[in-house]
Formats: structure tokens, sequence, C-alpha cells
């Protein structure tokens, strides 16, 4: 998967015609083999884009600050990150007029063992869902699966999975990383943060942790679009994505089978409801 | 610094008898923001109130707890209090230390009184962040809205008139009248249709307080209750109401010819047309469609005739704008299609009709005289086979309902049917009969007495033609054997389904319907007839089939309702409502999603101090919101927040134990 | 000083270790979740004196944790009621294990602030009562820089003993402080004393060590050209990518600034000091709604030249160690060291 | 020595995974105002007796609770949550109970994942008449918390 030439092409042509005023795209870090997000703002910068299977970084993120607001951005997205974008498009975080959209029919992306990614062998859909212009040959939909890692915890005791998340909890450090690396945690001031929140759980305890990455996590359920850019984020390695993935499977298996981000307009599992949805929990 | 006083009841025994609660007073008096706290026998009696009174303005009191029954039950009475002391209501809480504690541990005074002490506790944690609200009052517009001129309509209209209140009615047709109209004679009394209908529509024509809007639809509502503006739509009629005297002269002469509505089809009318003879206003309109001067320039032959010159062809759609305050919707029903009835030969069998073309024979105005004649020749049927539950009760190619009125009027048809032919016979294949309603069950027995119709129990399960009779095959449960009818007339109790376009009213109106398309009240017992929407009521068959009698109950609730918001200048409205924080709002729009009220709309403002930016926020609309705390459970980033039960609030009292 | 110097093997080492943490209270990098961060141990067999640098946090967390108790209160009718923590978190010695320099060399940076004109006691205390052990590196990694900053990263001496693998098994213990040396005279069964060749070999472990490192600069060029920098162009362009997260201040070892907090249930709170970050939007936002820096790159310029030039201002001493523990977790790789260059060699207009 | 991070602040007054002698769970119970509100006071009404251990949160509707009103009871004070509203159909806001349906199935199962019991966080659907189902209720969630012990959210780090 190396679509470095047409990336370039595109931005060239997309500033020469001055459609955008700036390019998000990738670049090679400079110290290792490593890809790092890069805004382009001119023409002459366009060279230094690449995209290979080490484009990992969920670009979408970047539509969240203030040097996309307004302006007219081109940026890159794989499956997974067209399916934020949706979202953000769903939930009117950008305009879908100030954007020039590059999909990639995505094969993957390696981890930093150079291993194809998790989240990628287990992706529903690695084709972007949402471009003005297509690169690669899409390869479609494909079959929900249950997390490994989730099928693994779930055959654990009770007692087990305390533990381990226990641990999971302890070693957050509360730099709120994996929120702001997120592209859905889009909120000026996020709800751990308020004073609501901090009055009761403001210091960086093991108890926030617990508090902070929950609610997070609930606020992601039926929205999060398995992009990981939470678990590269996080300085401590913590599997974020384990939170995620159970809320994910929760949502799929019991409400119609809803999955974040594949249609624009679809706005979360927990913005609708189904006669239907299982009451057998509830006394 | 919060200072907050605590009365604790004894509630005579009730509570005093199983809580130990002068120890709950002293554990409250531990409490930081506790500056005074006592007991009292009944803190609800006048010298209770008083103490309360007394203390806010001593202890200059912030806020007051009152640890006594449910505040389902007194919390009115408190906040009274309150408010008399000069203190905000708003700044009490109640802690339910009676049908909470005292009653339910009985045997355990120990745990009850602890129990007591953590519920005072909550409610001292939570009163410190209460803050003061004000009730909300909300301008009204004192001008009703009423969509649909039949007797639901028309009743409303009357009623809400007759209080002097301002009525807009819309009406689709040229007429008002609706399906009663079209009725002959009206079950269980028999009496006329016409002659009760008749002078209410005149009422309507009439009233110094209705504006008639007939040939005319809404087309947007915009605003919330009490500020409704309405956009309606009066459909061109070519004929200048103002100086049309209804003479008929246009419709004699029109030589254009159209199977007429009115009547079912059974006969023609005109292009230029007024639906009935006692049609108000008694006005015609040119049908658009069909007329040859407006479809291709020829004819012009009313034009001509008309005395007055009040013929236009060059006149346009108009929209009108109407201000109003409350909305009644009774739009009626539509007849069921019943065409997935194959085995019936519905459709190929001209001598199957439905019961309101029955209806039309028999009516003393109809197209036949008031004889039934069976369509393919116009010869007077003998035996007539009635089949009730057509498309009602059926979740196989029907619908799951019961259309409710079909066992009553079937009744009234075979009653009827005696009477116009002597020597006819009815045959009536039914389910059950539901014949609930006062001088119903009388009515259906002195119609099967009086006409000696057979009923037959059992769905028909088959028509075919054997000569120029058609033979209804069914099963007479009551025997177990099935049975063949000879009829020369068959009529289906086709169901009652909603108004076609009531799902696109429904939408524009902002209120919900049902998979079929009737209009969904509020509650399905408590508030049976108003819509969730603030403001909008529901009156007849559009919500469900009803018969007459409902009907114009229902409208007559429905203008209570309306008279009852206009009662005042403004409305008053509880302050326990969402609040958005633009500060935080996101403007994701999910709580504009969720709200089951549509109480939210969006607005744009600066991205922030000094900018020129815009960026979009979310807005309650103070008038609607209910104070469910939807949004404000969904809301992410916390920016909106639900008075009275805020989030500080309630986090308040969890961590108060 | 009089270096107090030790020499034995491999499993002579092992040995140390293990004394050391059978007869103290022992912190040294465990890993979890393929992270290294210091903790109590209890045994050599759950630790790794030798975790590698990119993964390992900060030793920071063991002096300025990452969220402390300042003190406990009970509120109550009678008014408010202060006591300390229940437990004196700075009672008795301890001991860190596998420690790198420039992260110790980071606390000896923190010593200027917290010793100054406010003392923290209970920081101060945390580092009297401990020791420091720990390898020297053999090996830069990709985004270590060290060697380029204002100390002396061949004697080591931010660390109390220092472990130096000279090849062949061979290992030396050297005392670094007096603390250090008094440490190992009292837990020195198994070692002996070092011959003359030791510092020779030493000298030649540390050049092949910084022989081995990619990134370099001068620090006095950059701390003097900064200084002028303030309105440089380039920090929104090298901040342009900055995903605003506070990995970088919450890993980095000489990061400290913090923020208070109350945590109260029914009458009883307790009052935290936690980590907080300059890189946070909301770090500057004052009462009434003023934010001085509301955008990125106004926090990168403050974070870079409060590393490189009002720390230096105040204390003599650069903030930045050079650790690059910032640059590794960052999710998309923004190199302090390519930041600071980058404003030095922008032209400005 | 200790470092002091890691502790739930209440576990000054509950440290112990084991129930000591005398313990009695806290349950906080978040009513919705129409139904299970009125429902709970009927139960008071007609002297029906339950377990004294629930502490009663009134709040609108049951579309009210934000997840993380659980989270925070668990953390804070509470052993074991009951969350009850209006039977689906009859909310008094329409809609309400069926979103919060969504969020309660998710929130549950959530926590049950991280290593909580299904039986810590319960849900009910109680009507403004069965003051006698919320007398079972409680008593069945009282005793369910009861047999599951105090929660422990974290342990002492040295402990």
């Amino acid at each position: 998967m190396d679509y470095t030439k047409q990336i370039k092409e595109i931005a060239g042509k997309l500033f020469s015609e001055e459609k955008i005023d700036v390019f998000i795209g990738y670049r090679n870090s400079g110290f290792d083999e490593n890809q790092v997000p890069v805004l382009i703002h001119h023409y002459q910068d366009v060279d230094q884009l690449v995209f290979t299977e080490k484009s990992v970084f969920n670009l979408t993120n970047y539509l969240k600050y203030e040097h996309t607001r307004n302006k007219r951005v081109g940026l890159v997205v794989k499956g997974c990150d067209s399916r934020a974008l949706n979202l953000m498009l769903t939930e009117n975080q950008v305009k879908r007029e100030n954007l020039y959209i590059v999909g990639i029919a995505c094969e993957g992306v390696v981890d930093e063992a150079g291993q194809k990614a998790q989240n990628c062998l287990e992706c529903v859909m690695p084709d972007s869902v949402v471009f003005d212009e297509m690169l690669g040959t899409p390869s479609g939909k494909r079959e929900y699966q249950v997390n490994a890692d989730i099928r693994e915890l779930d055959g654990k005791e009770l007692t087990e999975r305390l533990t381990y998340f226990e641990e999971v909890f302890e070693n957050c450090i509360r730099c709120n990383a994996c929120r702001h690396s997120c592209p859905l945690c889009y909120c000026d001031k996020c709800c751990i943060d308020q004073e609501t929140s901090t009055l009761y759980h403001g210091a960086n305890t093991t108890s926030s942790a617990f508090h902070a990455l929950m609610t997070w996590s609930l606020h992601l359920a039926g929205r999060c679009v398995d992009c990981r850019n939470c678990e590269k984020a996080c300085p401590s390695h913590l599997p974020l994505h384990l939170l995620h993935k159970q809320n994910e499977k929760v949502v799929y298996e019991n409400f119609q089978e809803h999955q974040a981000g594949m249609i624009e307009g679809d706005r979360g599992a927990f913005y609708k409801y189904s006669m239907s949805d299982p009451d057998d929990f509830i006394m | 610094m919060a200072r907050v006083g605590v009365f604790v009841c004894f509630c005579g025994a009730n509570i005093g008898d199983f809580v130990d609660v002068p120890a709950v007073v002293e554990e409250a008096k531990k409490i930081k923001e506790v500056k005074y706290a006592i007991d009292y026998k009944y803190v609800c009696s006048d010298p209770g109130q008083q103490m309360i009174r007394d203390a806010i303005v001593q202890q200059r009191l912030t806020s007051v707890v009152v640890a006594a029954c449910s505040p389902r039950m007194h919390e009115k009475t408190f906040r009274k209090a309150l408010s008399d002391a000069g203190m905000n209501p708003y700044l009490l809480e109640v802690a339910n230390i009676r049908e909470h504690s005292s009653w339910v541990h009985q045997k355990n005074k120990k745990a009850a009184t602890g129990k007591s002490s953590d519920l005072i506790r909550m409610a001292v944690a939570k009163s410190i962040a209460n803050e003061q609200l004000h009730e909300i009052s909300v301008p009204v517009t004192k001008r009703a809205l009423v969509i649909g001129g039949g007797i639901a309509g028309i009743q409303a209209a009357l009623d809400i008139a007759d209080a002097r209140i301002p009525v807009v009615l819309v009406e689709k047709s040229p007429s008002i009248g609706g399906k009663m109209a079209q009725l002959d004679e009206t079950f269980p009394t028999l009496d006329c249709s016409q002659c009760i209908l008749t002078p209410k529509m005149v009422d309507v024509a009439s009233h110094p307080f209705i504006e008639l809007l007939p040939y005319s639809e809404v087309i947007e509502l915009d605003g919330y209750v009490g500020n409704y503006k309405a956009k309606i739509k009066r459909k061109a009629s070519y004929v200048n109401f103002d100086t049309c005297t209804g003479c008929g002269a246009c419709w004699l002469k029109c030589p254009v010819k159209v199977p007429n509505e009115f009547n079912m089809g059974i006969d023609k009318r005109k292009a230029i047309y007024s639906p009935f003879p006692q049609a108000v206003p008694n006005k015609p309109v040119i049908d658009a469609e069909h007329c040859t001067m407006l479809i291709k320039g020829k004819c012009g032959i009313c034009a001509k005739v008309c005395e007055k010159g009040s013929i236009d062809y060059t006149m346009q759609d108009e929209i009108v704008e109407r201000e109003i305050g409350a909305v009644v919707v009774a739009t009626g029903y539509d007849l069921w299609d019943p065409k997935p009835y194959e085995e019936y030969g519905v459709g190929r069998f001209k001598d199957i009709i439905n019961s309101l073309e029955f209806e039309r024979m028999v009516s003393a105005n109809g197209p036949t005289g008031g004889v039934p004649v069976r369509p393919s020749d116009g010869k007077v049927p003998k035996n007539v086979v009635f089949i009730q539950c057509v498309g009602s009760r059926d979740e196989a190619k029907g619908i799951e309902y019961c259309s409710k009125i079909c066992c009553m009027y079937t009744a009234k048809h075979t009653l009827l049917l005696h009477h116009k032919v002597q020597d006819s016979h009815a045959y009536v294949f039914y389910m059950d009969i539901r014949a609930a309603g006062k001088g119903y069950e009388e009515f259906v027995k002195r119609a099967q007495v009086e006409t000696g119709a057979t009923y037959l129990r059992g769905r028909a399960s088959k028509i075919y033609k054997k000569g120029d009779k058609l033979m209804v095959q069914g099963e007479d449960a009551q025997i177990g054997q099935v049975v063949e009818v000879e009829a020369d007339l068959v009529v289906l109790a086709t169901a009652i389904y909603p108004y076609k376009d009531n799902p696109d009213l429904a939408r524009l109106l902002g209120i919900s319907y049902d998979k079929y398309g009737f209009l969904s009240e509020a509650h399905p017992k408590l508030r049976p007839v108003e819509t969730a929407k603030a403001g909008i009521f529901l009156a007849g068959c559009t919500q469900a089939p009803k018969d007459i009698p409902d009907s114009v109950a229902q409208a007559s609730a429905t203008a209570a309702k309306v008279c009852g918001l206009f009662a005042g200048d403004t409305m008053k409205k509880d302050p326990m409502i969402a609040h958005v924080n633009n500060e935080f709002c996101t403007g994701c729009q999910n709580c504009v999603n969720v709200c089951p009220y549509q109480a939210i709309v969006t607005e744009e403002i600066p991205l922030g101090y000094g900018f020129k930016e815009l960026r979009t926020v979310a807005k309650i609309n103070e008038g609607v919101c209910q104070g469910c705390g939807s949004c404000v459970a969904i809301c992410r980033s916390m920016a909106i927040d639900l008075a009275g039960f805020t989030d500080m609030q309630i986090i308040n009292e969890i961590v108060a134990i | 000083m009089n270096l107090t110097t030790y020499s034995t093997d491999s499993a002579g080492l092992q040995a140390f270790y293990e004394a050391i943490i059978n007869a103290h209270e022992t912190y040294a990098p465990v890993e979890k979740f393929g992270k290294y961060d210091f903790k109590k141990v209890d045994s050599l067999a759950g630790c790794d004196p030798d975790s590698p640098i990119p993964q390992t946090m900060s030793v920071k967390s063991l002096f300025f944790p990452k969220s402390a108790k300042v003190m406990k209160y009970t509120a109550t009718s009678e008014g408010t009621e202060l006591s300390d923590t229940t437990e004196d978190p700075l009672a008795g010695k301890r001991v860190v294990l596998g420690v790198k320099h420039c992260d110790a060399r980071g606390l000896q940076v923190l010593d200027a602030v917290y010793k100054w004109d406010y003392i923290d006691t209970d920081y101060e205390k945390r580092r009297e009562n401990t020791i420091l052990i720990s390898p020297r590196c053999d090996q830069a990694v990709t985004h270590c820089f060290c060697t380029s900053l204002d100390y002396d990263v061949e004697n080591l001496d931010a660390m109390d003993v220092a472990v130096i693998h000279v090849g062949d098994g061979k290992v030396y213990l050297q005392a670094r402080t007096e603390k250090g040396k008094n440490f190992l005279k009292e837990n020195n069964k198994g070692l002996s004393a070092a011959n003359g060749a030791a510092k020779e070999e030493m000298k030649k472990q540390y050049d092949k060590f910084a022989g081995s490192f990619r990134l370099s600069m001068d620090y006095k060029e950059i701390n003097e050209k900064m200084q002028d920098k303030f309105d440089s162009p380039a920090f929104e362009e090298v901040s342009s990518n900055c995903v605003s997260c506070n990995t970088c201040a919450f890993v980095c070892p000489t990061c400290h600034c913090f923020k208070i907090s109350d945590e109260k249930i029914r009458d009883k709170g307790v009052r935290y000091k936690s980590y907080d970050s300059c890189n946070n939007v909301y770090f500057t936002l004052m009462a009434g709604g003023h934010n001085p820096r509301p955008v990125k790159y106004r926090r990168w310029r403050q974070r870079s030249m409060h590393k490189f030039v009002y720390y230096k201002e105040r204390f003599g001493v650069n903030l930045c160690i050079g650790c690059g523990k910032c640059t590794i977790s960052c999710p998309v790789n923004i190199s302090i060291f390519e930041v600071v260059n980058k404003v030095v060699n922008t032209m400005q207009e | 020595m200790e470092t002091e991070v890691i502790e739930k602040i209440v576990s000054i007054e509950k440290p112990h995974l084991e129930a000591p002698p005398d313990w009695q769970p806290v349950i906080m119970g978040i009513l919705c105002n129409w139904c299970s509100y009125a429902g709970s006071d009927l139960t008071g009404t007609s002297r029906i007796q339950y377990p004294p251990n629930i502490r009663i949160i009134r709040i609108p509707c049951s579309s009210r609770v934000d997840p993380w009103f659980i989270i925070k009871s668990l953390q804070t004070t509470a052993d074991g949550v009951l969350v009850s509203g209006c039977h689906p159909g009859d909310c008094h806001y329409i809609s309400g109970n069926y979103y919060a349906r969504r969020r309660f199935l998710v929130t549950k199962k959530l926590l049950n994942f991280v290593g909580y019991h299904e039986d810590r966080v319960q849900f009910s659907w109680v009507s403004a008449a069965e003051g006698q189902k919320f007398a079972n209720v409680v008593a069945k969630v009282t005793e369910d918390i009861k047999k599951l012990g105090p929660l422990r959210l974290y342990k002492k780090e040295n402990s």
C-alpha cells in the first residue's frame, strides 16, 4: 500500500487550483521509520507527503483545532478515519463543503513491530465511506467479529478481570492524551474537567482514572470507530481499546447491529432507540 | 456560606414512633452547613409552617430542608411557606423520611433512624446546590387553529369560539362537514345526520370568532406553544367567494362530468361544483384537473352564466399567515382499501361495495334517492350480505386494531335496509359484536329483532359469482359448518384507516404518529387529547377510530384544553427545565435529536469573545421544555443542565452519605 | 571527591541488587503493558533495573507523584479540622534501582525549583532519604541528546551509585555522592575494591556510549538565540501537528506543574496535588474567561522557552535534560530537539 | 512509606474487602419521579417493609440518569446502585426510558467487563401502582449486594 505519488499529485493539484488552504497528510519523521502527521500550507511543501502502511495516525483529529477551523482542508482518510469523519460531519463539527477528502481503500496499517495492527485484522470497513476521490480498490464491508482480546477476557473469572483492570486504572497517569488524540472527543471542555467532575475526582488518582476512562468510553459507546489513536497516544501503553471494543460488542449485538459512522446521519447508538431493545436485564 | 435550616417532622406517630427524631435532629446539627435544626409534631400544620417562616428570617437561612412525608405530598405546601417568608420557593428540599423510612422500616428503629439521618444529609447536600428559580411565563397568542372541518373540528372550533377565543378553521375540501355529512342516519338513535350537523356547520360559518378557510391546507408551522405561526395555503378556487351567491347557475351549465367524491363516485358532479347541497360555505369551486377552460383554455361557460362575474380563471394559490397559540388537529379518517382481500373479488365484482357507498345509497339525498341498488344492473337488492371486520383485526391481511364503529353501523345498515327495502333480508358475517356504549347494545338487539337479520359468526372466506348473484362462503362458527349465502349485494365494513396525509402533517407539525399514521397522544390514559408537543391537541379519528359521540367529546376536551391554555395573558410554567451553557456546547445537536418535545433549536453565536466567526449551539425553548432531562444525560460536554436536578445537586446527594 | 569504586561481575551485581531489595525498601522499573514504571519491589524477579530508556516512565513520580495527598480535613458544624495524611510517606530510607542518568539529572534540576523560595519539605525529605542506583547507558536511542546539554554525563554526578557495565560481564560500582559512598560501604558484601584499570575501562565505556548519539546540538547557542525568538513564526509551524495531549509534560522528568484539588465525601475530604501540563488549553484559563494561551503555538512557545530560556535565566540550568521521553511518548513524535533547532534556525522577518 | 496515590478516599472508612461483622451495604436508589418514586411512596403508604439499606435520589425521568451517576456512586459511597423508571411505553416524557434502557445495558455490561459483578448495578421498571414490586426489588438488590460484600474499587498499594 503506497499512495505517496498519488497523494502528492492530488495535494499539488489542489494547491495549484487554490481549492484548499491546508492539506493534512503524513511525512517521514526524519528520525526513525515512523511517519508523523503534517499540515501543509504551501504548494512547495507537498513533496513531504507520503502514504504507506505506516501512515497510522487518524488525521481527522486535526479538524478539531484552530489550524483547520473555517478553512478549506484536504485530508487523507482510511476506512476507520472516514467513519470518524462521518460522525464529525453528522455531529456538525465540520462542514462537508470545506473538505476535500482523499479516501483510501486501506489494506491495513502496521504497528511498531511491523506486524499488521490488530484493529486492521478486525476491520469491518477498510474503504473510506466518505470521500471526494478514492485511492486503491475498495474491498467492501467485512463481517463483524468480536475482538480477540475481548473474547479472551470474557472467558476469565470476574476477579481476574477486576485485577487486570485495576492495574489498567492504576497505571493511568491521567494525562488525557487518549481523549485529546481522539477525533470524536471534540468538546471544548471535557466533562471530566468540569467542576461537577473535578469537585470529587479532580486529582490524578486511580479512582479518577476509573471515573475518567469509564465515562470517556461510555461517551464513545456506539461512536468509537476503532482507529486506536488513543492507544497510540497513551504514554502508559494502556489497552484502552478493550473498553471501546466491549461497548462496541454490546452495541452491535443488542442494538440492531449498530456500527459507528457507517452512514452519514447516523448519530450513534445512544441517540436513538428501538422498542425491541433488550429488556430482560431490567427487573 | 450556606446556612441550611432542617425541620424534622414527627408526623404525629407516623414518623415519631419508628424514628428517633431528636437523635436525627442532633445528627443533622453536626453537618457543617446546617445552622438550625429542630423537630416538630406536624411541620405541615400552620404553627409548623410559621416555625419555618420565623427561622428563615431569624436564622438568615439560605436553604431549607424539611424531613417529613413524600415531596409528592407536601412539597407545594412548604414551597408556599418559603415564599411567604420572602425566600425563593425552589430553595426547599424535602427529605422523605416517612414513606421511605419510618413506614417501611417499622421493626428496626435504629436502621430507620440512621437512614433518616442519611436522607437528611442528602437533602442538605442537594439544597446547598439549589438555585433560585422563577416561574417561567410565556406570552400567548390567543387564537386557535383547527385543522379539519369534520364533526370533531367543527365542535372544537365552536366550543373554543364560544369562549370568545378567535379560531381559524382550515378545511382541505370546499366544504366543511367531513365524513358525517355523508351519513344518512346515525346510531344509536337513528337521527338524521344532516339534521344535526348542518346547523353546526352554519354556526361555524356565521360565528364572529371563527375564520373559516375552506379549500385550504396548513403548509408550515413554526414556533412553540402559545406562539405558533402557521402558513396556510388557500388553494385557488377560481371563484370569488365574496361576490358569489351560490346560485348554482354555473354548475348546472358546466359541460364536464366528473365522478362525485361526496357520493363515493356513484354519480357524477361537474367540474365546477359545490360538494353537496348543504355545503358550507355554499360556494362552488372549479376542479382545475378537469375544467376544460383551465386545461385547454376553451369553454368558459361558467363565466358566461355567472351574473355576478365571480369566475376568475387567473386565480392563484394564496398563502396566508396566522399567528396562533394552539392547534387542534382533527383530520379524520379514510377507509381502508380492501384490495388484499382478493378472495372477495374486490374490484372484480361490481356488486361489492363498502359501507360508505351503501350509506350514500340509502341516504335520502344520495345518488340513488335513498334506495340501495346493485351497481351492476341498478336493481334493488333483496339479499344483502354485510361482512364485518374487513381489514380490522386481521394481522395477516389488514390491520391489528378494531375499527370500533363497524359493528354499530352495520347494525344500523340492516335497519336502514329493512326500512328502505321491506322484503329484503340481511346477512351479517361478524367476529364479535362490540357494542360498548350508551344505548349501543340495545340498538344492536333492536336491529336484530326488527330486521330479523341473520348474524353469522365467522369470517367470510370467499365470494364468487353465480349468475348475476354473488355467493358468499364462510364458516358459521356457532354451528361449526361452512355456509353459503346467495347475495344480490355485498357490503364490506372496511376498516377505519388514518387520513392518508397524516404522516406528512405530523412531520410538519412536529408531532409523532404510530405505524398506521394515527397521530400519537401524549399519554394513552392521562393525556389522551394532548400531543407530545405542547399546544397541539388531537380530536376525532385522527388519533384512533371513534364514533361521533366520542369524537365530539374529545373535540370539546381539546376546546377545554385550549381555553385553559389561554386563560391568562401568559402561561405559567414550572422553572425546572433544561438550560444550555453556551461555553461548553459543541453544537453536535444530539440533544435536538433526542428531545421528545422538539424543545431544542439551534442558534448561532460568536466563536468567542471578540470573534466575528460564528458557531452553532443548542438553545432550549423555555415554553416547550417539560424538564425530563433526556438531553442532559446525553450531552457529553455537560453543556445542558436541568434546573432543580442539576448534575451538581445529584452528585452532592451521592457523596453525602 | 574521593570516589569509592567497587568491581564485580554480573552475578555479583545480581546478588548486590538482591541484597538491597531484601534489606531496604526498594523501587525499580516494573514492566506493565510494555511500559516500565518505578514500583516497589519485593524481589529482583519482578523488575528490570536495566529497563530500556524509551519505555520507562520518569522517576519523578517517586518524589513528585502524579497525585499526592497534601492534607485531610473533616468539616463539621464546629468548624473544619485539618490533619496530615494518616501515614507518613516520608519515613525511612529507600533505594531506587535502574534510574537512567538523564532521569536522575532531572531530579537535580528539579531540586533548584523545589529548594528555592518556598521549600517543599515533602520533596526535600523524599530526596534526602532516597539512594539512586543506576546503570550507565550503553547505547543512545533515537531521540537521546543528553550529551548535548549542560551536565556531566560522563561523571554521572546526578546519581548516588553508578553501575557501569564495561563488557565481558565486568561491572563497576561507583559512589558518586557522600550518601552513595556511605551506602556502598554498608552494602559492599561480595564486592571487591576496583583496581587501577577501572578508570580507563569506564572511560572507554563512556566513549563508546557517547559515540552512539545521532543527535547533537550546542546548548549555549540555543540558550542564547532562543532569547529573541519569542515572536518566531516557527512556533506556529512546529506546533501545527500537536494534538495538545499533555503526554510530554506528564512523562518529562523535569516538568513540575501541578494542580490542587479537593475530594470530599460526607464530611471528610482530602486535598491532592496532581500533575498538570502547560499544553492543556485550560491550564492558563483565568477566572473571568481570559486565556493568554488559547492556541497551540503559544503553549509550545511557553514550553520550549521555559525549558531553554526562563529556567536557565533563573536557576542557571536548562530544564530540558535531553532524555527524549517526550518525543517517544508523543503520539505524533514532535521532538523538542527538532522544535528548538527549527526555532533557532528560522529567520525572523 | 507509600506513594499514597492509589486509594479510594472512602477507604478511610471501608478499607476491607472482607465484610466486617456489622457491615451494612449502602445502595443508591435512583428513582424517576412519576413511576418509581410514586411506587416507592405507595410501598410506604401500604406499610410494606423492606431492608433499610437503600438511599433514594429523586430524578424527573430515568432518561435523566447519566451513567456517570452510577460510576460516581460506586466510586464514592455506594456498594450497589438501583435505577428504576417507568415501564416501557409508560414514560411520562414519552420516550425517555427507551433511551435510558440502552445506556443502562451498555453501562452494566461495561462494569461487568471491568470486573464488577452484574448485580452491583441493577435496573427495574416499577410503576406507581407497584408498591409491592418495589419492596421486592429492594429486598432482592440488598440481598445480592450483601452476598457480594463491600465494594472495593481500588486496593491500597501496600495492603
